[in-house]
């Protein structure tokens, strides 16, 4: 039962929150904040049942003879930790960011509920169930797309409902179609299809569905255009959702997909994965390049996602198993590292109106701290050991060159260059002396700026412990272990 | 006398009498009649799903006769839960009527001189009697007495606009009648029996029954407003006040898809009308895609909404070529088209009556100068959000359980173009809700602010009551199965596994 | 062409005659005479087919159908004309849509 | 709109031909004779001692059918009474007409159509008559009544009137629902009381009937009123 | 593998085998000596700028020696590279940024391919220990592109053909110190990667070999012409250390050649790194401290400074005279033809160095006098420690020769006494002598021959000018809302809908599915 809770907390926490109204201000904080701790307990008490073993699962029945299932799995309760502890800090930095903003209730609400349904898509034991939460996450994200409630951002929010509405009518044809041949797919590692393994035209007809769904939230290229757009969001929808939550959501569904649902065996008989591999590298070419040319810094970090992104797709698409357990780690160390840039990115916006990459100058003797851990974060990105980013590019190069795949290694390589290429001016300019003049010593507001130095620590200290039992490289390998017959991560 | 035994007549009895009793009651007293006899009426009905799921499919021979010479009542699944609907989304309407109406006309309760709650009892009863008879020539009547008392309706609005559209209803109406008892003329003529049961065991392939039967399915299509014979409902709809139009396009609609439910599922056995269960299909899908193209394009909140009706009537439309198949198939998609009546039901009429408040707050509803109602009636936006994911379907709202079962019923059947279908209106349907919602969210910037006004706890509750039951439907769902497997034509079929 | 087969045919031939009415004619009121044809025509046909029985006199449940359709009819027509006032006295206007040149 | 119009001119036609053609090719097709319910319905309405055997089916095996129709009936005058405008601008322009020559045939008439009435519901069981005849007389006494001045418009919208118009379907449903009391089903007249029951049923929709046909003319009567849509 | 990986993190990896100990002492030196002179000549307010990157780099370049598996190797490697880029940009000009780009840029290439290599190798041998990565190679199933991946990812670090611009350009804008530290020691991480990698001695798929002497040939006579031909002392002495740097890669080549000449190969890396280390550190102080004597000292100075260039060139008794004798060895040793001419062209390149020199005398002497703070007249105290350190450096440049610990250093020494090896050591010096007199004479006139017309940096910094043009940030495209009135398509499909609610038309129309419904029920 305790399998529901980190969907269930963060709803209520959502409800209560509209329910309190506006003016409540000290209440919300309180509601939030507990709600946020809570489920990050839940979650963390389920992490250490599962390590030694006890999946905990529970399931409702919805329509007949279809339920609607939650399993506390170590791959799903990766992405569920990832979201929820990192919830707890952005709402810390949103309280700090939001502090003259209107509509906070609302903003608030449904901030909880995107996590309530990130945690649902993390946690569904079937494919049903994922589509269900995928869903539920594009509508809870659409009033934070529209929040400024500007033109601008009702465009944004317009082509993010297109891309995303049609992604997810493809993912439910293809759910729809693999129920209607073989009954109810539950996620089981290295794949559940066996008995239909025969129909290969069909079952390659659903991958392409089901894959093309979740491409538009993993913003393969072609699908991708929604993310920049989305960058109209405030900035810890930014941080959470575009970089973590709903993005990671897409990710998520592509591991589920190619080690659970068809394996990788199968993918790979099939000659699905390739094809994918494929589109995903091109993905991360295509999004290393156009972040190099784009001035305005959070469409910068937001092409870089789109990059990142395709990482755990290429890995996940390689049917390794070492690049799929560097693929699971990076949904972890990407997620840590890019909210430390957007949260940066958002209180250089919000204390000192620079929004643009060129007005940048400087900049690091008036933030000196926030400058530090983007560079943390930056370095990590680049896949610079001993930062966390370097444990999730290792084992994916090493892992493509080990499945004989070496194109993907130096793609892997040349995309960390690229990575450097546009980070790079961000500490150069950073470091300049300042240009303007520019109050002196305006670090950003405490509440945004602590999250920021935490996150940007996590960087860091996630690369070094990388050895720990615990850490997302460990947790990811035992995740990604039983998918792969015989091969065992020691 | 146990009561058990004559549940059926006392669901259509009790409405009738309160009917009554509010008319000579006068003006003044009519609304807490109405009210009475609204929670009266639940009991009973509530009682006949339990006692149809105990016991399952019940026939009740009215005045002794039974075989070919009396009428029958039939209340087995489906009746059951096409009553419960109209029982639930009835009361919903009644108590919005007492509220909306103290708030429109000050002192005089309700228009046409307070006669709006006889009317509105006469619908109530007319639609009970309509679910329950199983007597081809009753349904005519009771077509006629639906007709009647929504056109009548419709009047009660101020301006020209609902008279022309009144008027408009009441000839197509008039039309579809004489065209339905035409065909049950012939239809008796060639069978020479007006109960259904004996109709399905002596139906033979005569020229004139298939005629028959043909011309009243025509009629009950134009009833049910489904494309291109949608004529008459947008405009009615739209003029008709607000808890009006919430029961015509919930309630009204549904009456007559019901019948052509019957004749096609009890009455005919598969395939008897030849190709026209396909034609019928393929004409909901282009009502689907056709209603939800117009509602795009609509400038009021209303008309949005009532060419949503006729989109979302398409889709029942559906269930006609899958059941050819029978079996499985048919039980899914007969559940799945139960599931999306009753989810659109709750759903549109909770918007007409949010988009009737939205009239009464803001003085009007045209959709571009509605700027920020997000952020003044916080109550209304929410309702017109839960009602627009269960229109587009979205997980985990009772419309998302619906097409699930129709898409995957048509998968299984492997006319996969039907699922294809339902996809496309899913997505239609996403793109003019979010143009609503989008507005609802947009800052009101500089354009000018709506007039305030007077917020009543009923008209703003009832509609966010009955959004939320759509969303939650999916709860209800196998209760809802269980009906569908209570329904006669269902157990046949072996019972519903989809 | 005994009579059980004539009056069903007229009867059909009234129904044809109410539909073009209707269709064709502009005038509500004529619209609403259309209608009563249409009504006639239906119950001309019932009775002539409850005409087939061998005996003396027909088959009784049609002429109750017939008697029971005419009282709806009576009721409907009532409504159409009280509508129709009403919609003159709003409007001015003796047709479904308005004349060409004064909108659209 | 003008080339378009002339475009369509035919399609009426057309289609009212398609309708005959449909109809014809039915009618022709059906058997040349055919028993349809005579037989059931002889035997049972002999069995219930009812002579006319359409009064039979129509208050006795399809009574709910005739229940329905008298419900319409109502509706229909309650949507009327709805429609109708302001009842004392319709007083004022009646009363105008009301002429001596007017009001001394009404004093003669309308007791005689009164009789006439009664006449007819008692011979209903029997012969062609019954409830729906003697109504139409009453009707048209009602009629004479407002125009001659005596009875005065806006008592339409009296109680009192609203209970007459009420009454008939009240008393139909009152004695179907004491037939179920009763033990038997909804309408299920017990034995020997058909007969009165019916005599009942048949003398309160009279005057029901009657009612509603009058208020049905008052209510819509109002002359050449101002065109103020309200 | 995967906690293999992770554990060597937590463990950190290092040793300190032969190979280690003599690079760390080098390094150490180098840095520790290009530190002190920093500090020296630093001025104090951008002191604490400089060594904020200074010390990470030193720190990397130390640990590098010692790392001894792949990732502590690449985490020393970066450590080193990147915060060098501060300083390269220390002097915050336009000029220096634009060298720091083109140095982020190299380094950054060099780096992923250095990852890539690490990566296919530790896939190939199921760990990530060098020396396991080492054995692997060889047998490796994609051999060659991990060989390739190698020799490019370390070639840039030693500025090989093509990439040779790179060293002139970092170390033209770096002060004083810095220079010679990057000029000394992070060049020679290229020669240490390349013993670490690549099977020097074992049998090794041919062709390898050939590939590398003919890189170092094409290296060391590339560099040299561009050297010649350059405008400035310091970018003169960075193609120095591209050319020397190639003749390194002919005795790695003729090592892979053939397995025989595998250990005289490994000496003469060795020899060669720790010789060209110092030789250039010197060099580099030197070259600063000149530009800032006058007068007498400065005379004394330029003298002083012949001693590590003649080392260079490979004069007897020098450490480049011990250098170059390993090198030969390595050369003779290896079969083949490829390395017997690489032998003769040995000499050659000596002769290339030899004008490299004489051209760096002939800048430095043009150079004006640096009155800025540092001059000998202004404050002296700090010029005068600066000149002492200097000094050891000479000394140890001197020494190098005598005190070499490797056994076969004393019979070198020896050998520079007998005739044959002694001409064969000068010839060279006095060829290069005899050239530079002729041209002076020939090109009098052209002032412009003198200044040198080769940009410092030459292909490298055009690349970089050329991608940083196409870099220009773009602005976000602004996004215009704002509402669309019904024309075109909606208006169509509005006035349909208006054309089918027409009562007559609509009327019609259901007529029409009915009877339609009827035949097709037919």
């Amino acid at each position: 039962m305790t399998v529901w809770l980190p969907v269930l907390l963060p709803v209520l926490v959502g409800v209560t929150t509209f329910l309190l109204g506006e003016t409540r201000e000290r209440l919300r904080v309180l509601v939030n904040l507990a709600g946020a701790v809570l489920s990050s307990g839940v979650v963390i008490a389920l992490v250490v049942r599962a390590y030694d073993g006890a999946v905990a699962g529970s399931s409702v029945e919805m329509l007949p003879g279809l339920a609607l299932s939650l399993e506390a799995d170590l791959l799903g309760l990766l992405f569920s930790a990832v979201a929820t502890v990192l919830w707890a800090v952005t709402l810390v930095y949103a309280f700090g960011y939001m502090a003259h903003a209107e509509n906070r209730a609302r903003f608030f609400g449904f901030f909880a509920l995107c996590i309530a349904s990130a945690n649902g898509v993390a946690l569904s034991a079937d494919l049903l169930g994922l589509f269900v939460f995928y869903e539920l996450l594009t509508l809870a994200t659409y009033p934070l797309v529209v929040h400024s409630g500007t033109d601008e951002a009702l465009v944004a929010g317009r082509r993010y409902l297109y891309y995303a509405l049609s992604g997810g009518a493809a993912l439910l044809l293809g759910v729809v179609w693999l129920y209607a041949i073989a009954g109810t797919v539950p996620f089981t590692p290295g794949g559940a299809l066996g008995a239909v393994a025969g129909r290969t035209g069909e079952l390659r007809a659903i991958f392409a569905l089901l894959a093309g769904g979740f491409g538009v939230k993993a913003a393969l290229v072609g699908l991708h255009r929604w993310l920049p757009g989305a960058m109209v969001a405030p900035a810890p929808v930014s941080a959470l959702l575009h970089a973590v939550a709903v993005v990671k959501a897409g990710a998520f569904g592509m591991v589920r997909l190619v080690n659970e649902v068809y394996g990788p065996e199968l993918a790979t008989s099939l000659g699905v994965a390739q094809p994918l591999a494929a589109i995903a590298a091109i993905t991360i070419l295509f999004g290393s390049i156009v972040a190099l040319r784009q001035d305005d810094i959070k469409r910068r970090l937001a092409y870089s996602t789109i990059a990142q992104l395709s990482y755990i797709t290429l890995g996940v698409a390689l049917c390794s198993p070492l690049a799929a357990v560097g693929a699971v780690a990076h949904l972890a160390h990407h997620a840590v590292m890019k909210i430390t840039m957007f949260f940066s990115a958002g209180s250089l916006a919000e204390t000192h109106h620079i929004k643009r990459l060129s007005a940048l100058d400087g900049v690091g003797h008036l933030m000196p701290a926030t400058m530090a851990s983007f560079a943390a974060a930056s370095f990590g990105l680049a896949g610079i050991p001993p930062f966390a980013g370097f444990f999730s590019k290792w084992p994916l190069g090493a892992g493509a060159a080990e499945s004989g795949q070496v194109w993907a290694t130096l793609l892997f390589v040349t995309s960390g260059a690229l990575a450097v290429g546009y980070l790079a001016p961000f500490l150069v300019r950073a470091v300049r002396p300042a240009a303007a003049a520019r109050e002196p010593g305006a670090e950003s507001d405490p509440r945004m700026l602590w999250p920021i130095v935490i996150v940007g620590a996590l960087s860091l200290v996630l690369g070094l412990l990388a050895g720990v039992p615990g850490s997302p490289l460990d947790w990811a390998a035992r995740a990604v272990a039983p998918s792969y017959a015989g091969w065992s991560p020691w | 006398m146990n009561l058990v035994a004559h549940l059926p007549v006392i669901v259509i009895m009790m409405p009738l009498i309160g009917a009554s009793i509010a008319f000579v009651a006068g003006p003044r007293r009519a609304p807490l009649v109405t009210v009475a006899t609204a929670v009266l009426t639940i009991a009973p009905v509530a009682w006949l799903g339990a006692r149809v799921l105990a016991e399952g499919p019940t026939r009740y021979e009215i005045g002794g006769w039974g075989g070919p010479l009396g009428i029958v009542l039939v209340a087995d699944g489906l009746s059951a839960a096409f009553l419960g609907l109209v029982a639930i989304v009835g009361l919903g309407v009644t108590l919005y009527a007492t509220g909306y109406y103290r708030v429109a006309t000050g002192s005089r309760p309700g228009p046409g001189h307070g006669l709006y709650w006889t009317l509105w009892l006469f619908m109530w009863s007319s639609l009970n009697a309509l679910l329950l008879t199983g007597d081809v020539f009753n349904v005519y009547v009771c077509l006629e007495l639906v007709g009647l008392s929504a056109v009548a309706l419709v009047t009660l609005a101020e301006g020209a606009e609902p008279l022309r559209a009144a008027m408009r209803y009441l000839f197509a109406s008039i039309l579809g009648a004489m065209t339905y008892l035409l065909g049950v003329a012939l239809l008796y003529a060639a069978t020479g029996v007006l109960d259904m049961r004996m109709l399905a065991d002596s139906l033979g392939p005569s020229v004139a029954a298939e005629t028959g039967l043909a011309l009243m399915v025509a009629a009950l299509l134009l009833k049910t407003a489904l494309v291109p014979m949608h004529f008459w409902l947008p405009t009615a709809h739209a003029a008709a006040p607000s808890p009006v139009s919430a029961a015509l396009s919930a309630l009204v609609v549904k009456g007559s898809f019901f019948v052509t439910l019957r004749l096609f599922l009890d009455v005919m056995p598969a395939g008897y009308l030849g190709g026209a269960d396909v034609l019928i299909g393929v004409l909901g899908a282009v009502a689907i895609v056709w209603g939800s193209i117009q509602a795009l394009l609509q400038e009021r909140i209303k008309l949005l909404v009532a060419y949503s009706t006729v989109a979302q009537v398409g889709y029942l439309f559906l269930l006609f070529p899958l059941a050819r198949h029978g079996g499985e198939v048919l039980s899914a998609a007969l559940l799945g088209v139960l599931v999306h009546a009753l989810a659109h039901a709750f759903a549109k009429s909770s918007m007409f009556l949010a988009a009737g408040v939205t009239l009464k707050r803001f003085g009007h509803d045209r959709i571009a100068d509605l700027p920020g109602t997000a952020r003044r009636a916080p109550v209304i936006a929410a309702t017109f959000a839960l009602a627009g994911v269960t229109m587009m379907g979205l997980p985990p709202s009772g419309g998302f359980g619906a097409k699930w079962l129709i898409a995957s019923a048509a998968l299984a059947s492997g006319e996969w173009w039907w699922a294809a279908v339902v996809l496309v209106g899913g997505l239609l349907a996403s793109a003019y809700m979010f143009r609503l919602l989008a507005v609802f969210m947009a800052a009101p910037g500089g354009r000018p602010l709506p007039v305030g006004g007077v917020r009543t706890l009923r008209t703003e509750w009832v509609p966010l009551a009955l959004a939320a039951a759509s969303f939650l439907l999916v709860l209800a769902v196998p209760l809802v199965t269980r009906l569908a497997e209570a329904s006669a034509v269902v157990a046949q079929a072996g019972g519903v596994v989809p | 062409m005994s009579t059980t087969v004539l009056y069903p045919l007229l009867g059909a031939a009234l129904f044809a005659l109410g539909v073009w009415g209707l269709l064709a004619r502009k005038h509500l009121i004529h619209k609403v005479i259309a209608a009563n044809f249409l009504g006639s025509g239906v119950f001309l046909v019932l009775i002539g087919l409850a005409g087939r029985t061998a005996g003396a006199d027909p088959d009784p449940v049609p002429l109750a159908m017939v008697l029971t359709g005419i009282v709806v009819t009576v009721a409907l027509t009532a409504l159409a004309l009280a509508l129709i006032k009403r919609y003159y006295s709003a409007t001015g206007l003796d047709t479904l849509e308005p004349a060409e040149e004064a909108e659209q | 709109m003008r080339d378009r119009e002339r475009l369509l001119a035919p399609v009426p036609v057309l289609v009212a031909l398609a309708t005959l053609a449909v109809v014809t090719r039915a009618v022709l097709s059906l058997p040349r004779s055919a028993e349809g319910l005579y037989g059931p319905v002889a035997e049972a309405a002999a069995r219930a001692g009812i002579s006319n055997r359409v009064t039979a089916v129509l208050l006795d095996f399809r009574g709910y059918d005739t229940l329905l129709e008298i419900a319409v009936l109502m509706l229909a005058t309650v949507a009327v009474l709805s429609l109708r405008e302001d009842p004392r601008q319709l007083y004022r322009r009646l009363s105008e007409r009301a002429t001596p020559v007017l009001a001394a045939l009404t004093r003669i008439l309308v007791p005689l159509a009164f009789v006439v009435s009664v006449h007819l519901v008692w011979i209903g069981s029997s012969q062609p008559g019954g409830a729906f005849q003697a109504a139409a007389v009453l009707g048209a006494t009602g009629i004479l009544l407002s125009l001659s001045g005596y009875a005065r418009p806006q008592w339409v919208g009296r109680t009192a009137m609203r209970s007459i118009l009420a009454v008939g379907l009240l008393t139909f449903i009152g004695i179907a629902v004491l037939a179920m009391v009763a033990g038997g089903a909804l309408l299920e007249y017990p034995e020997g009381t058909r007969k009165t029951l019916m005599l009942v049923i048949e003398s309160l929709l009279t005057l029901s009937i009657g009612a509603s046909l009058a208020s049905l003319f008052l209510s819509s009567a109002s002359g050449d009123s101002e065109r103020d849509g309200r | 593998m995967v906690d293999g990986l992770v554990r060597a993190i937590g463990s950190g990896a290092f040793l300190a085998d032969d190979l280690a100990v003599t690079f760390g002492v080098l390094f150490s030196a180098i840095w520790g000596i290009s530190a002190l002179y920093a500090l020296v000549t630093v001025p104090s307010d951008e002191r604490g700028r400089l060594f904020a990157y200074f010390v990470p780099a030193a720190v990397g370049g130390i640990g590098v020696a010692f790392a001894a598996d792949a990732v502590s190797f690449y985490l020393c490697f970066a450590l080193m590279a990147l915060p060098s880029w501060g300083l390269v940009t220390h002097p915050r000009t336009a000029e220096a940024h634009r060298a720091g780009t083109a140095y982020l840029g190299v380094t950054v290439l060099g780096e992923a391919l250095l990852l890539a290599a690490l990566m296919l190798l530790a896939a190939e041998a199921k760990s990530i220990h060098l020396a396991e990565l080492r054995g692997a190679l060889a047998a490796a199933e994609h051999a060659g592109v991990a060989f390739a991946l190698v020799v490019a990812a370390f070639g840039l670090k030693l500025g090989a053909i093509g990439a040779s611009g790179a060293l002139p350009l970092t170390y033209g804008t770096a002060p004083a110190g810095a220079a010679s530290a990057l000029a000394g020691a992070t060049v020679k991480v290229g020669v240490l990667g390349l013993l670490r990698l690549l099977p020097l001695g074992e049998v090794v798929p041919d062709g390898w070999g050939a590939a590398v002497i003919v890189l170092g040939l094409l290296t060391a006579f590339g560099a040299a012409a561009l050297g010649v031909l350059t405008t400035t002392p310091k970018a003169v002495l960075g193609y120095s250390s591209a050319s020397q740097m190639g003749l390194v890669l002919i005795g790695i080549g003729a090592g892979l050649a053939d397995p025989a000449a595998g250990s005289w190969a490994i000496a003469a890396a060795v020899a060669y790194s720790v010789h060209h280390g110092l030789a250039k550190a010197t060099l580099f102080l030197g070259e600063d401290v000149v530009r800032h004597a006058t007068g007498h000292f400065r005379r004394l100075a330029l003298a002083a400074l012949v001693l590590p260039a003649l080392a260079l060139v490979g004069a007897p008794l020098t450490s480049g005279f011990v250098a170059k004798y390993a090198l030969k060895h390595a050369v003779h040793d290896a079969a083949g033809a490829l390395p017997h001419l690489a032998g003769t062209l040995l000499s050659w390149a000596a002769v290339g160095t030899a004008l490299l020199m004489l051209r760096f005398f002939v800048l430095l002497m043009q150079e004006p006098v640096d009155q800025g703070a540092g001059t000998v007249g202004g404050a002296a105290a700090p010029r005068r420690a600066a000149a002492v350190l200097w000094a050891s450096m000479l000394a140890l440049v001197a020494g190098a020769a005598w005190l070499w610990p490797a056994g076969w250093a004393a019979d070198a020494a020896h050998s520079a006494f007998d005739p044959t090896s002694l001409f064969a050591a000068t010839w060279p010096g006095l060829v290069a002598l005899a050239a530079a007199l002729l041209a002076r004479r020939l090109a009098r006139g052209a002032v412009r021959l003198r200044e040198g017309i080769v940009p410092p940096g030459d292909l490298v910094a055009g690349a970089t000018r050329v991608v940083s043009a196409w870099l220009a940030p773009v602005p976000a495209p602004v996004i215009a809302g704002g509402r669309t009135r019904a024309t075109g398509l909606p208006r169509m499909l509005l006035e349909a809908e208006g054309f089918w609610t027409v009562w007559a038309v609509a009327a019609g129309v259901f007529v029409v599915v009915a009877v339609v419904l009827v035949l097709v029920a037919a």
